[in-house]
Formats: structure tokens, C-alpha cells, sequence
């Protein structure tokens, strides 16, 4: 992948499929069926769009170059590997700002933006499939990209500091994190199951290693066992479902999938509502979703805290994008019969979150628990299956992103050396010893809490409406409800860090110098930008909800180009958007199901 | 009764016995060897479907490379005592659960593909229109409704160039992806033989923190509110 | 110097005309001294005090400015801001003033700067005004917003201001009174935010076609009976909790109880006129069917907490807790004469919401002397004070006979029209709330008397009377007690157009 | 050809439950890895069955990624479950004791 990286600079005017120019074809010798089988042919490579892949590539090339430079290197400078993820994070990001022009067709800047020195120019505006039809890049596939490399770069920055007063400094980390969100962000533009599989095993894989990274801790080890064992388990019932869905349809492709059953009616079902049920089963893992959700307190108590910022927010915006790709995008016209088990989660995950977790003791148990309960919304948010819900998943994935890494990054400080002071007890009488470093967790309790003013509060306002508009409004009830039980857990940090000291009228104890925390530059930094990110976003959200609601799911089949010898069934090609709500016009309109050489 | 027949149920008592014998030895050992038994038994199911090429990287990469290094690894640690299944350290309910979960995908899982018998509708289009007493169509329709699919029986092309065929072409991405998923195969695993020097002891029981009153205070509030 | 700067922003304000936006600024002055606060070192408490006093005081003068400028017969929103926050939803910062919030804008711009003045904490006080002044800015948002989200966004952050400011400076068992108090306020307002959400959305299907949060036109779409009661319900658990209506009065005593001086008046004073203004603005006005579904419900249960919190507050030993029950009783008042749905009704319960806020404001400045003197609210180790606090005891008197509803006094005005308008509309609660007037009389002149009576013991006869800052802050108290009871004029006919307004609907 | 098709989906859904259940029954880690193996194996036999069925060779493709997937995760699994029960001998699911569910 990376010496392809390293040919695509010199040849990427060629390898963008264009409607006029031919594939750019490699040469793999093997036969041709229909020809003697004993002559060696060549077989007709599809046309690879480098630029729809980029974010993916440069992760994954960010990370393996991380791990040759730092075995090349003698002396690596203090911060090194951290720097090194956040630039790969900012380049992959920077690769997706033209996507997104596409995608959106924005023309005059799309069509002027020179990458890497080269003239950029796109053959389309709108949403496209790419890689024969493996990837979808739509308006949510580059927002949740995004989200995704902002997840990474929190981790990074909590771990930076972290790994030196755990010692365990090393580039392994930050590889581990950079090849997991490559398989995040596949998981989330996958327009095939199999791409969509294998996503989600390079993501949740890296993250098993690193939840058990923390090699001086046993909690680490088991943690990484744990969730290692029901990940297996829950990965074997989401193959076994995407096994079910290639029964009832006959492809593993999402549009292929689409377009069999808009034209035709199956006189059996049963395969694909199994094949439903099992990818949910699955995903609801991943989500940690009740009754899916047994590991995930005791994985986040026990992995290191910055793998946690990491697996907290990054794993469940992919997981979460995908959820959407299945399910909302692929899937709308069956939404009736997956709804309810979606329904039924949601309402789990929101209670069973909320009634947990407020009778924790350890703050970061807590904080699984809460994300649980934010799963539920998310969840309902997914129930919506229409723009509303996409556009409302996405604001609640970006802004939750900072509230989950602001408050694990202040966690994974007060844990001390050792990772190990997360009890209640130690967050007692914060206010007064690091008053900044608790001012900044109420921000982030408050807004996980739903308080107005802060990005939560609107992120829950948008997945309300979402709910609302789609008609469960009982569903809204339930969460507005397990939010207030939600709100004991972050009252209790809260009182616990300002009000548990002294007597009559509250007067603090005098705290000792020893139980102040030395907040490093890095962790620092991390934290003040999910403070202002948090709070700006629930000031000013109008931006982040415009490009929310630009960022629509579509389903599109690969553009074809002419005079390549591609047979197709329909007529001229170009890009179909899908209706996201499902309730569109078939894209079966074109006959064949995902382009890609028939040979 | 024809070949594929008996093959496929001697085939299918073996890799059920093998799955028993993984679930209930008591010893590891036995359980990696029964593995191996129903894996065997899989690879020839697959041959029996003219998977040929599955078949063969069914035996050297399951049984010889996977099951090889379970085993090594039971030998290595010396694991390999015997456990009494009968112990129950987490309380009935887990295994009972365990049993649950089993029975109830069984009975959804034979309830599609038994009693829906050959109702079972398999992903070609045409199917639905044509009728519902056959689970498939003739191949000659199927090359037509599905154009991109790879077909299994083109005459004299060996099993695995059509595989290879549709791997670098269907599934180019795939088959790169798996690349990044080996390369965290190893870093894994060099992270985690890593041998640390100092070990932090297993701390106690962190329960029963918080006995001041503040919190009881909140729990009592908590209380009132959903009597409310 | 406090007066020349207060004086220079009148006349900036009097001479940047109809452009000023003055609105926003009663809502943008306390936050910014609220950041201000925030930005001086934790070093120089005086310094905190000082910008929190300022910021408070210039918002009040702000809102005096507007009182005198303010078109009388003008029935509908003047001075609107409108600013568009959140485009695809139609979300606006818009703040507008009518006859109805006018007065209640006012009493916060009075009473908080007289609590922040009258009381100091004990320890922290960064934290402290920070929060004062946060509060301030909410509950002057509450009053003035236009749109049904900003509203909401205003209503809920009130919460956490007080949540800490009982929570870390009250007293006793305040993380409880807290906690409870955050909770019970917060599943209220949770049902209302669904309401506000489902209305935006079902809106959407009637005029315009848009989803918009903007009340003013929300009150066009055309709900059926059903779903407007539903929604109606959202609205009114959080306003009755807030208000607060028996049975979900019991978070009050607790709050009042443990809050620290500042936190109970303004609790008292301002925080609950949230819900019966939420009432009268978002229920009466939005759902007008639905109201009068519902009023017989309300007319209930207003008198039962009318009734209820008077035979409470008799068995009380802790005065501040008696205070508190007074408030679920006249708080009671102000329900049934806005649920008398006539305009007598309805503006006796705008006067009582003003009233008590003036009095029960006043009664928690007194409690506070009294608890910087005493160190207890216990009316058994009280005894004697009229002797050796003789002012103190007059001005505690004066007040409390307000509270009583002693024709002549503030307090008569609004418990007057209230009863006189639930009387038009139903006679048997008018009659039985009417006892609750008397039972008012019977446990606070007990009160007084077991207090203020008698011969003092040694600790109570070192009780110092009140110095002259602490008469100062009486003072615009005392007037306004003795002006609104003899001359309320001048809020009645800048309310009724308002009111007039409301009940005709849209 | 006698019609197996439901013979195999029903060989498959059973040694896909009993490995499930294997996963929630055992408390050895090495044997719960078994035990996902062989779900792993039973989705394979699936596909092939599928893909049979419909004379699709994607079935079998789709197979050869799920043994690369299962050979990493194999990998990485025994490296976590060696470096536990080098930390604790003779681990099993059971002494997991530090965390609970």
C-alpha cells in the first residue's frame, strides 16, 4: 500500500477514472474465464481512485513509516511519536477537504484544489463509489473521517505524556491507534460487507492490543483479554450475519444489496431479518449497547486511559457510521423490520447506562456506563433512519468526540502514576487542588449531562428531534428521562470534586501540596481544546450543524468509464443518488448491481 | 443416495463431534485436537462443494498453522491441566445464560433453514418472480442477472484462477486491507511479548470507597426522586 | 463612583436610542461580569464583590431604563432583537418585552443586586459571584426570550448556578438539598424540552412548512385537541415543578433550608416565577384549549398547596423552612388566578408573582442578618429580639404583615385579584383558598411572636440591631411594599394589554 | 445432485451455536479461542453453501479474507492470553477477578 502511495504521486492523473480517458489497468497474469485456460492473460485491475482512499492510505502510511523511522532513529526527541500521529491526522484530514468539495460540488474550489503539487481535477461533483464499488465517498463517509482522525489526535495528545510516566514510550501506541482509525475510516465508507468486515477487525483488533498495552498493570492485560474474547465473539456473529444477508441477496455489496431488493420482493424474508439481527448484534457490540454492553466498563477501567479516549470516541463513530451504511442507507426500505430491535436497544442502552452507572464508584466505570447511555441516544438517533437522524447522529458523534476524550484525558491525569487512583475517593477535593483541571471536567459532565450552553445539550436537542420527527416520540420520553438518571453520575464527580470537604457552609480543608497534579503541555492542550471546542460548539453550533446536515448518506454506483469494454445493463451511466430515507426511486434503475469489470 | 450425500453426512457427524469434543474435554489439549478433527471434516465439506482451493487453505492455514500454534502455546505455558467443568466460580447464571443463548440460536437458526425448507430464498432476483419451489435458478440465468459475480462451474477453469480473478478485481480493496490487518497482527504481538520489568502488584478490592455522607445524601435524593 | 458609572450607562443607553440593544445587554452585562469574575485572580475577593455588585446594579438600572421607556398601551413585544443562532432550524436569539415579563425584568434587576449586597460567603468567593451573576443573566433570558429553544436553554442553565450555590455554600445537608433539587427540576424540564421539540416538528406541517422555534408563529399550527393536551402536560411538569405546585413542592424546604442567604432570596424572589410565567407565556398562550381542559386540575391543586403549604408552614420550628412553605402557599395564589383564565385572574397573579418577590426577598435578607447574628433559623433558641433588635423587629414586622396580605400593603393587591378572578370563575376554591389567607396570619404572626416576643436569654439579647448598609438594603424594599400596595396602578395598566393580549390568542 | 442446501445451512447454524455456547460456557481462554474458531468456520461453511446454492464464487472468496482474519486474530489473542497467564499461571477466565462485569 505504501509503494502504491509512492506510485500514485507520479501517476495520479492516470489512475483517476475519468469518463473519457481508459482504466488505468495493471497487469496481474492469470487467466481469463471463457479463454484457454493454459494461456496467460492479464486481468483487467479496476481503476483505483487513490484520491477517495487517501485518508485511509495516509493513515495506514503514517503509521508504517512511523514504525521504520523510529527503528532508524537513534534519539528520538521528546514528543516525537505524537507529533508524528498528529501530522498524519492533519494530512489525512487535509485529504479529505477536497473530497468533501467534491462530494458537496463545491466546483470552484474542487475544481482549483492542487494536491501534493498535482492539478486536481474530478471527472463528477456529488457522492461516488470507488475501488470497484468497495468504498462509498459521500458527505457522511469524509464527516465521520474526519471525526474519526480528531479522535486519534485526542488520543494522541493523552498519551503522550501518559507513556512517559507509565513508561512505556514507544512508537507501538500511536502505530496501533493509526492503523486502527485506517480501519475505522473503512468501516465507515465501506460500501461492501466484506470491506465493512474487515474495517471493523483492523479497528477493533489494534484496539484490543492496545486496551491490554499496559503492560505493569494486571487490570490492562485482563482488560485486553476481555474485550478480546467477546470482540471475537461478537465479530463471528457479524460475519455470520453478513453470511445470512449474502443468502437473501445474493452480493455482499451494498448497492448490489440495494438494488436486488428494490427490484424484486423476497417470498421469504426470514434469511435477511436474521442477517439483520446478527449484523446488530455485532455492531451493538462495538457500541456497547445493553445487552451487548458487559465488557465495556471493565475494558475502560482496566486499558490504559488514553486507549480509552481512543476506543470511547473514535471506535464508536466508526461503528456507529457503519451502523448508519447498513442499515439506514442500504437498508431504509426494510427500516420497518430492523426499527424495532434498534428501538429495543436504544431504549436498553439508555436506561441500563443510566441506572449502572449511577451506582458506581469508580469514575471511570462511570463513564463507560454514561457512554453507554449515549449510545442509546445515538441509537435513537439511527431509529430515525432519515436525514434528520444521519445529520443528528453526526452533530452528536463530533461534539461527543471532545466531551468523551476531555473527560478521559482528565481521568487518565488524575489516575497518577500507575493509572490506577479512579475511585471517587480521588477525585475528592479537586476543586481546590487543581481548580482548572476540575473546572474543565464539570464542562465536559455538564455536557454529557445535557446542560444548555454546552455542544451536549444540542447534540441531544438534535437527536430529540430526530426521534420526534420519525414519530417515537415514547422513545424520546424514555431518554429525556435516563438522561436525568445520567445526570446523578456526573452530579456525584461533581460533588465529589467541589462539595465533599469541610463542615457547615462548605469551607474546603486546606489541600497539601502533594495532591496537586502537574498537568503536562500536551495533555493540557488536549483537554483546553475539548474545553472550547465543547463550549464554542454549544454557543456558535450553526456551522457544525450546516455541515452536519450537508453530510448525507448516499448510496451511488461506481462510475463506469465508457469505451473500456465494461458491459453494463443500463444505459449511460453517472452518479445515482440514493434516497437516504430509502422510500427513493430504486437505484436498480441501471440494472447491474456494483460496477466493476465483468472480465 | 449419491456420493455428496454420504459424504456430507459423515463429514457433518465428525465436525459435530469435534465441536462437542472442543466444548467438553476437560483437557485444552483435546479440545485443540477435536478442533482439528471438525476442521478436517470442514475442508472436505468444502471440497464436496468444489471449493478445492478452500480446501487446501483450509488444512495448511487452520490446521496446520492456527490449531499448530494453540497448541504450542498450551505446551509453552503448560496449561494444559485438566478443568473441572463442573466448577461453577461465576455462578450458575453465566452458564445457564451461555445454554440460553445456544438453544434459542439454534431453534431461530433451524426454524430458517429447516421448517423454511425450500422456501429459503437465496439473493437472485429473478427468483422472486420465477416462483417459489426452486431455492436457485439454472446457472445460464443466474450469468445473466449477475454479470459480476464469478460463476463456480465455468467449464475446465480451474477453482482457484477464478478465485484469484475475483480477488484483484471485486475485492482489490479487501485483499489490501488484509495487508494492514497482518501488519497488526505483528505489532501486536511484539507489543505484547514485550517483557516488563516491574510489575505492579494487584491492588485490592477497590470497593467500598465512599462512605461520606454527601454521597449517601445524593443516593437518598436519588431515592426520593423515583419514588416521586 | 458605583453611581456616576451607573449614571453613564443610563444616558449611554437614553442617548444610543431605539439601536441600543438593550435587551441583550441586560442579559450580556451580568455575563460579562460573570467572565470578568472569572478573570481575576481568586486572590482579591473585594474585587469579585465589587464586579459582581456593578454588573448586577448596571443591569438593573438597564432594566429601570427600560421600565420608563416602555409604551404603555402597547400590548404587543417592544424592543425585539432578533438574532438567527441555528439558521437550519430557525432558532433565533430573539429577546422582546411585553407587560407580562416587564415587571418580573425589573424585580431581577432589584433583587439580585440587593442579594448580592446584602450577603457575603463564607469562604470562596471567586466561585461564588461567579455563579451569582450566571444567574442573574439566565433568569433575565428567561423573562426575555422569544423563541421557544432559547427559552428552554435559559430556563435549564438556571440550574446549575444554584445547584452549586446551595451545593458548595449552603449549609447542612446542601449536597441533598442540591442534588434534589437539580433532579427534580431538571426530569421536569426534560419532559418540556420533548414538548418543544414535537411542537417544533408538528408545527412544521401547518403554515409555513418550515420547523421553526419561534412562539409567535408556533402557536398557529393547528393542533388537534389530543396532541395539544399532550404537549400542554410537557410544558406544565416543568413549570409546576418549578413553581412549585404541590405535590412536587418537596424539593423547596429542602433548597431553601440549606441554600445560602443570596440562593434563597433569589430562589425565592425570581427562580420560581420561571414557572408561573412558563405557565401564562408557553401554556395559557400556546395551548389555549388545552388550558381550559386542564384548569379545573390546576384550580385544585393551587389551592391544595394554597391550603396545604399554610398548614405545613404552621408546623414549622425552622423559620427559614416556614418561609419556604409561605411560598408554596402564595405561589398557590398566583396558580389559581392565572387558571381563573380571566383578566382579573390572571394580572392578580402577575401582581402576586411581583409581590412575592419583593416580599419573600425581603423576608430571606432579614433571615440572613439574622443567621450572620444567630447562626441558627431554630425559633426555640429565638426569643426577645423586638427588645434587643428593635429595628431589625419593625422592619421583620412590616414585612411580614406584607406577606400576610394586610390591605394597604403589596402583598393584599395581587392575593386580591387572584381570588376576586378564581371567584368569577369558581366559587368553591376561590372560597376555600381564601383560608389560606387566613391560615397566612395565623403561623407568621406566631412566628413573629415566638421569635420576637418575650424576654430574650443571654445570646439573644447581644443581638446587634442592623447596621446602616443592612437598612440601606431595606430601603427600596420597604418603598416598594408601601408604593405597590397603595398606588399598583401603574403595573396594572402596563399589564393588561399584555394579558388582554394573551387570552384573545393569536 | 441431491438438494443438500438445508442439510449444510443447519450443520453450519449447529456448530455455529455449540461454538457460542463453548464461548459462554468454558472459562479457559485457550478454549474460548477454540470456540470462536470454530463460529468462524461454521460462517465459512456457510458462505460456501451460499454461494453454492447460488453458483456465486463469492462465497469462497469471501472465505479466503475470513481466514486471514481469523489467523490475525489468533495471533493477537494467544500474544494477550500468553502475556495474562504469563503474569498469573495457570489463568483462567474464572481468576479474572480483578475486573467484573
Amino acid at each position: 500500500m505504501v509503494a502504491a502511495l509512492v506510485a500514485q504521486a507520479g501517476a495520479a492523473t492516470s489512475t483517476i477514472p475519468s469518463l473519457s480517458g481508459a482504466p488505468a489497468a495493471s497487469a496481474v497474469t492469470t487467466a481469463v474465464p471463457g479463454t484457454d485456460p493454459n494461456a496467460i492473460n492479464t486481468i483487467a485491475t479496476p481503476p483505483i481512485d487513490w484520491s477517495a482512499i487517501m485518508p485511509m492510505v495516509v493513515l495506514f502510511a503514517g503509521a508504517v513509516l512511523l514504525i521504520t523511522v523510529t527503528s532508524l532513529m537513534r534519539r528520538k526527541p521528546k514528543g516525537f511519536y505524537a507529533a508524528w500521529t498528529i501530522i498524519t491526522v492533519l494530512i489525512a484530514m487535509a485529504t479529505a477537504v477536497p473530497l468533501w468539495a467534491r462530494v458537496q460540488g463545491w466546483t470552484d474550489i474542487a475544481g482549483q484544489t492542487a494536491f501534493l503539487g498535482l492539478e486536481y481535477q474530478p471527472p463528477f461533483f456529488g457522492p461516488f463509489s470507488a475501488v470497484a464499488g468497495a468504498v462509498g465517498v459521500d458527505g457522511f463517509t469524509i464527516f465521520a473521517t474526519f471525526v474519526i482522525c480528531i479522535s486519534v489526535a485526542l488520543g494522541a495528545l493523552a498519551a503522550d505524556s501518559y507513556l512517559r510516566r507509565e513508561g512505556l514510550e514507544g512508537p507501538e501506541f500511536y502505530v496501533l491507534m493509526l492503523i486502527s482509525a485506517a480501519g475505522g475510516v473503512l468501516l465507515a465508507s465501506s460500501n461492501d460487507l466484506i470491506a465493512l468486515f474487515l474495517g471493523l477487525e483492523t479497528m477493533s483488533i489494534a484496539v484490543y492490543v492496545m486496551a491490554a498495552m499496559h503492560l505493569k498493570r494486571v487490570q490492562s492485560q485482563e482488560a485486553g483479554m476481555k474485550y478480546f474474547v467477546l470482540g471475537a465473539f461478537s465479530s463471528a456473529f457479524l460475519l455470520y450475519g453478513i453470511a445470512m444477508l449474502y443468502g437473501a441477496t445474493g452480493t455482499t455489496n451494498l448497492i448490489g444489496m440495494k438494488n436486488v431488493l428494490s427490484a424484486t420482493i423476497p417470498l421469504n424474508n426470514a434469511l435477511l431479518m436474521l442477517g439483520f439481527g446478527f449484523v446488530l448484534v455485532g455492531l451493538g457490540f462495538k457500541v456497547s449497547a445493553v445487552p451487548f454492553h458487559s465488557w465495556s466498563p471493565d475494558v475502560y477501567d482496566g486499558a490504559p486511559t488514553p486507549a480509552v479516549v481512543y476506543m470511547a470516541s473514535g471506535v464508536k463513530v466508526a461503528a456507529f457510521a457503519g451502523m448508519v451504511r447498513v442499515f439506514v442507507v442500504a437498508f431504509g426500505q426494510y427500516a420497518a423490520d430492523w426499527q424495532p430491535i434498534v428501538y429495543a436497544l436504544a431504549v436498553l442502552s439508555l436506561a441500563g447506562g443510566a441506572v449502572l452507572g449511577a451506582v458506581q464508584t469508580n469514575v471511570k466505570r462511570m463513564l463507560a456506563y454514561s457512554s453507554i447511555s449515549h449510545a442509546g441516544f445515538l441509537l435513537m438517533a439511527v431509529e430515525a433512519s432519515n436525514g434528520v437522524g444521519t445529520s443528528a447522529l453526526l452533530f452528536y458523534l463530533a461534539v461527543y468526540v471532545f466531551m468523551v476524550a476531555g473527560a478521559f484525558g482528565v481521568a487518565a491525569l488524575v489516575g497518577r502514576q500507575g493509572d490506577g487512583r479512579h475511585s471517587l475517593d480521588d477525585y475528592r477535593g479537586l476543586g481546590r487542588t487543581n481548580p482548572l483541571l476540575s473546572a474543565s471536567l464539570v464542562v465536559f459532565l455538564l455536557a454529557q449531562a445535557g446542560v444548555p450552553f454546552t455542544s451536549g445539550f444540542l447534540a441531544k436537542f438534535y437527536a430529540i428531534g430526530a426521534a420526534v420527527s420519525a414519530g417515537s416520540t415514547y422513545l424520546a420520553v424514555v431518554a429525556v428521562i435516563s438522561s436525568v438518571i445520567a445526570a446523578f453520575i456526573y452530579l456525584r464527580i461533581i460533588v465529589a470534586m467541589y462539595m465533599s470537604e469541610g463542615g457547615d457552609g462548605g469551607a474546603e480543608l486546606r489541600p497539601t501540596p502533594e495532591d496537586h497534579i502537574r498537568v503536562p503541555a500536551t495533555a493540557g492542550f488536549g483537554i483546553a481544546l475539548c474545553v472550547l471546542v465543547t463550549i464554542g460548539f454549544g454557543l456558535f453550533p450553526d456551522t457544525l450543524t450546516r455541515l452536519s446536515e450537508q453530510a448525507t448518506p448516499a448510496l451511488v454506483e461506481e462510475v463506469t468509464p465508457p469505451g473500456s469494454g465494461q458491459a453494463t445493463a443500463g444505459g449511460p451511466t453517472g452518479p445515482i443518488a440514493v434516497d437516504p430515507t430509502g422510500g427513493g426511486s430504486p437505484g436498480g434503475a441501471t440494472g447491474a448491481p456494483a460496477g466493476g469489470p465483468g472480465g | 443416495m449419491s456420493v455428496q450425500l454420504v459424504v456430507f453426512f459423515i463429514c457433518a457427524l465428525i465436525a459435530l463431534f469435534g465441536a462437542g469434543g472442543v466444548v467438553w474435554s476437560r483437557s485444552p489439549v483435546h479440545s485443540a485436537l477435536s478442533l482439528v478433527a471438525t476442521l478436517f471434516a470442514i475442508a472436505v465439506l468444502f471440497l464436496n462443494q468444489n471449493a478445492q482451493f478452500l480446501a487446501a487453505v483450509q488444512v495448511i492455514v487452520y490446521t496446520g498453522a492456527i490449531v499448530i500454534l494453540i497448541l504450542f502455546v498450551i505446551m509453552l505455558l503448560g496449561v494444559d491441566k485438566l478443568e473441572n467443568l463442573a466448577d461453577e466460580p461465576l455462578g450458575i447464571g453465566f452458564r445457564v445464560a451461555g445454554g440460553v443463548v445456544a438453544v434459542a440460536l439454534l431453534a431461530v437458526l433451524l426454524a430458517v433453514f429447516f421448517f423454511g425448507g425450500r422456501t429459503i430464498v437465496t439473493g437472485k432476483p429473478a427468483q422472486a418472480t420465477f416462483g417459489g419451489t426452486s431455492t436457485y435458478q439454472p446457472i445460464s440465468q443466474q450469468a445473466v442477472s449477475n454479470p459480476q459475480a464469478g460463476v463456480i462451474d465455468t467449464a475446465d477453469v480451474p477453482n482457484i484462477n477464478l478465485l484469484g480473478k475475483q480477488i484483484f478485481t471485486q475485492y482489490i480493496l479487501a485483499f489490501e486491507v488484509t495487508a494492514a490487518l497482518l501488519t497488526i497482527a505483528v505489532v501486536g504481538a511484539v507489543v505484547m511479548a514485550h517483557r516488563s520489568k516491574q510489575v505492579q502488584p494487584i491492588p485490592d478490592e477497590p470497593e467500598s470507597l465512599d462512605s461520606g455522607a454527601d454521597l449517601a445524601a445524593i443516593d437518598a435524593a436519588g431515592e426520593e426522586v423515583r419514588e416521586a | 463612583m458605583i453611581a456616576t458609572l451607573l449614571a453613564q450607562v443610563a444616558n449611554a443607553a437614553e442617548t444610543a436610542g431605539p439601536e441600543f440593544p438593550i435587551l441583550p445587554a441586560l442579559v450580556f452585562v451580568p455575563l460579562f461580569g460573570a467572565v470578568a469574575i472569572l478573570l481575576v485572580p481568586a486572590t482579591r475577593p473585594d474585587m469579585h464583590r465589587l464586579l459582581a455588585i456593578v454588573s448586577s446594579a448596571m443591569s438593573g438600572v438597564i432594566s429601570l431604563y427600560v421600565l420608563k421607556v416602555f409604551e404603555v398601551p402597547d400590548p404587543g413585544y417592544q424592543f425585539v432583537s432578533e438574532v438567527t443562532w441555528i439558521g437550519s432550524l430557525d432558532i433565533r436569539f430573539s429577546l422582546g418585552i411585553d407587560g407580562i415579563s416587564l415587571f418580573l425584568v425589573v424585580l431581577t434587576g432589584i433583587i439580585f443586586p440587593l442579594a448580592i449586597f446584602a450577603a457575603k460567603p463564607e469562604h470562596s468567593e471567586k466561585g461564588y459571584y461567579f455563579w451569582l451573576t450566571l444567574l442573574m443573566a439566565g433568569c433575565m433570558g428567561v423573562f426575555l426570550a422569544l423563541d421557544l429553544l432559547l427559552f428552554f436553554l435559559f430556563f435549564e442553565i438556571t440550574l446549575v448556578p444554584l445547584y452549586m450555590l446551595i451545593g458548595k455554600w449552603g449549609h447542612g445537608r446542601r449536597v441533598y438539598a442540591a442534588t434534589k433539587f437539580f433532579i427534580f427540576t431538571m426530569l421536569g424540564s426534560m419532559f418540556m424540552l420533548v414538548s418543544i421539540v414535537a411542537l417544533a416538528y408538528i408545527a412544521k406541517a401547518g403554515p409555513g412548512g418550515t420547523v421553526s422555534f419561534d412562539f409567535r408563529k408556533v402557536v398557529e399550527a393547528d393542533l388537534s385537541t389530543g396532541t395539544g393536551r399532550w404537549l400542554f402536560l410537557g410544558f406544565a411538569v416543568a413549570f409546576a415543578v418549578k413553581t412549585p405546585m404541590w405535590p412536587v413542592h418537596t424539593w423547596l424546604p429542602d433548597a431553601h433550608t440549606e441554600a445560602p442567604t443570596a440562593g434563597s432570596i433569589d430562589l425565592a424572589g425570581i427562580l420560581l416565577k420561571l414557572g408561573t410565567f412558563g405557565f401564562l407565556r408557553y401554556g395559557l398562550f400556546l395551548f389555549p384549549e388545552a388550558s381550559i381542559w386542564a384548569a379545573p386540575a390546576f384550580l385544585a391543586l393551587g389551592t391544595i398547596g394554597i391550603v396545604y403549604g399554610g398548614i405545613v408552614a404552621a408546623m414549622q420550628k425552622n423559620l427559614k423552612r416556614l418561609v419556604a412553605y409561605s411560598s408554596v402557599s402564595h405561589m398557590g395564589f398566583a396558580i389559581i388566578g392565572l387558571f381563573a383564565l380571566n383578566v382579573e385572574g390572571i394580572e392578580g397573579a402577575i401582581l402576586q408573582m411581583v409581590n412575592h418577590g419583593i416580599i419573600t426577598g425581603g423576608l430571606f435578607i432579614l433571615l440572613g442578618y439574622l443567621y450572620s447574628r444567630r447562626h441558627t433559623y431554630e425559633m426555640s433558641e429565638l426569643r426577645g429580639i423586638q427588645r434587643s433588635a428593635p429595628v431589625f423587629a419593625g422592619i421583620f414586622m412590616l414585612v411580614m404583615l406584607a406577606s400576610v396580605g394586610l390591605p394597604g400593603l403589596n402583598g393584599f393587591v395581587g392575593e386580591f385579584l387572584a381570588l376576586l378572578g378564581t371567584f368569577l370563575a369558581n366559587h368553591l376554591w376561590a372560597i376555600i383558598a381564601a383560608t389560606g389567607g387566613i391560615l397566612s396570619s395565623l403561623y407568621l404572626l406566631w412566628a413573629y411572636q415566638r421569635a420576637f416576643h418575650g424576654i430574650p436569654d443571654e445570646k439573644n439579647a447581644r443581638f446587634a440591631d442592623l447596621k446602616l448598609n443592612e437598612r440601606l438594603v431595606m430601603v427600596p424594599l420597604l418603598f416598594l411594599i408601601v408604593l405597590l400596595g397603595v398606588y399598583p396602578k401603574p403595573l396594572l395598566e402596563r399589564i393588561e394589554p399584555s394579558v388582554r393580549a394573551t387570552i384573545a390568542g393569536p | 445432485m441431491t438438494n443438500l442446501d438445508v442439510p449444510y445451512l443447519v450443520l453450519a447454524g449447529g456448530l455455529f451455536a455449540v461454538g457460542a455456547f463453548g464461548l459462554l460456557y468454558r472459562r479457559n481462554p485457550l478454549v474460548m479461542l477454540m470456540c470462536v474458531e470454530l463460529m468462524l468456520n461454521a460462517v465459512n461453511l456457510t458462505f460456501v453453501t451460499f454461494g453454492r446454492m447460488m453458483n456465486d464464487l463469492n462465497g469462497q472468496v469471501i472465505v479466503f479474507f475470513v481466514l486471514v482474519v481469523a489467523a490475525a486474530e489468533v495471533v493477537v489473542g494467544l500474544a494477550i492470553i500468553v502475556a495474562v497467564i504469563r503474569r498469573r499461571p495457570g489463568a483462567s477466565a474464572d481468576d479474572l477477578k480483578v475486573l467484573r462485569g
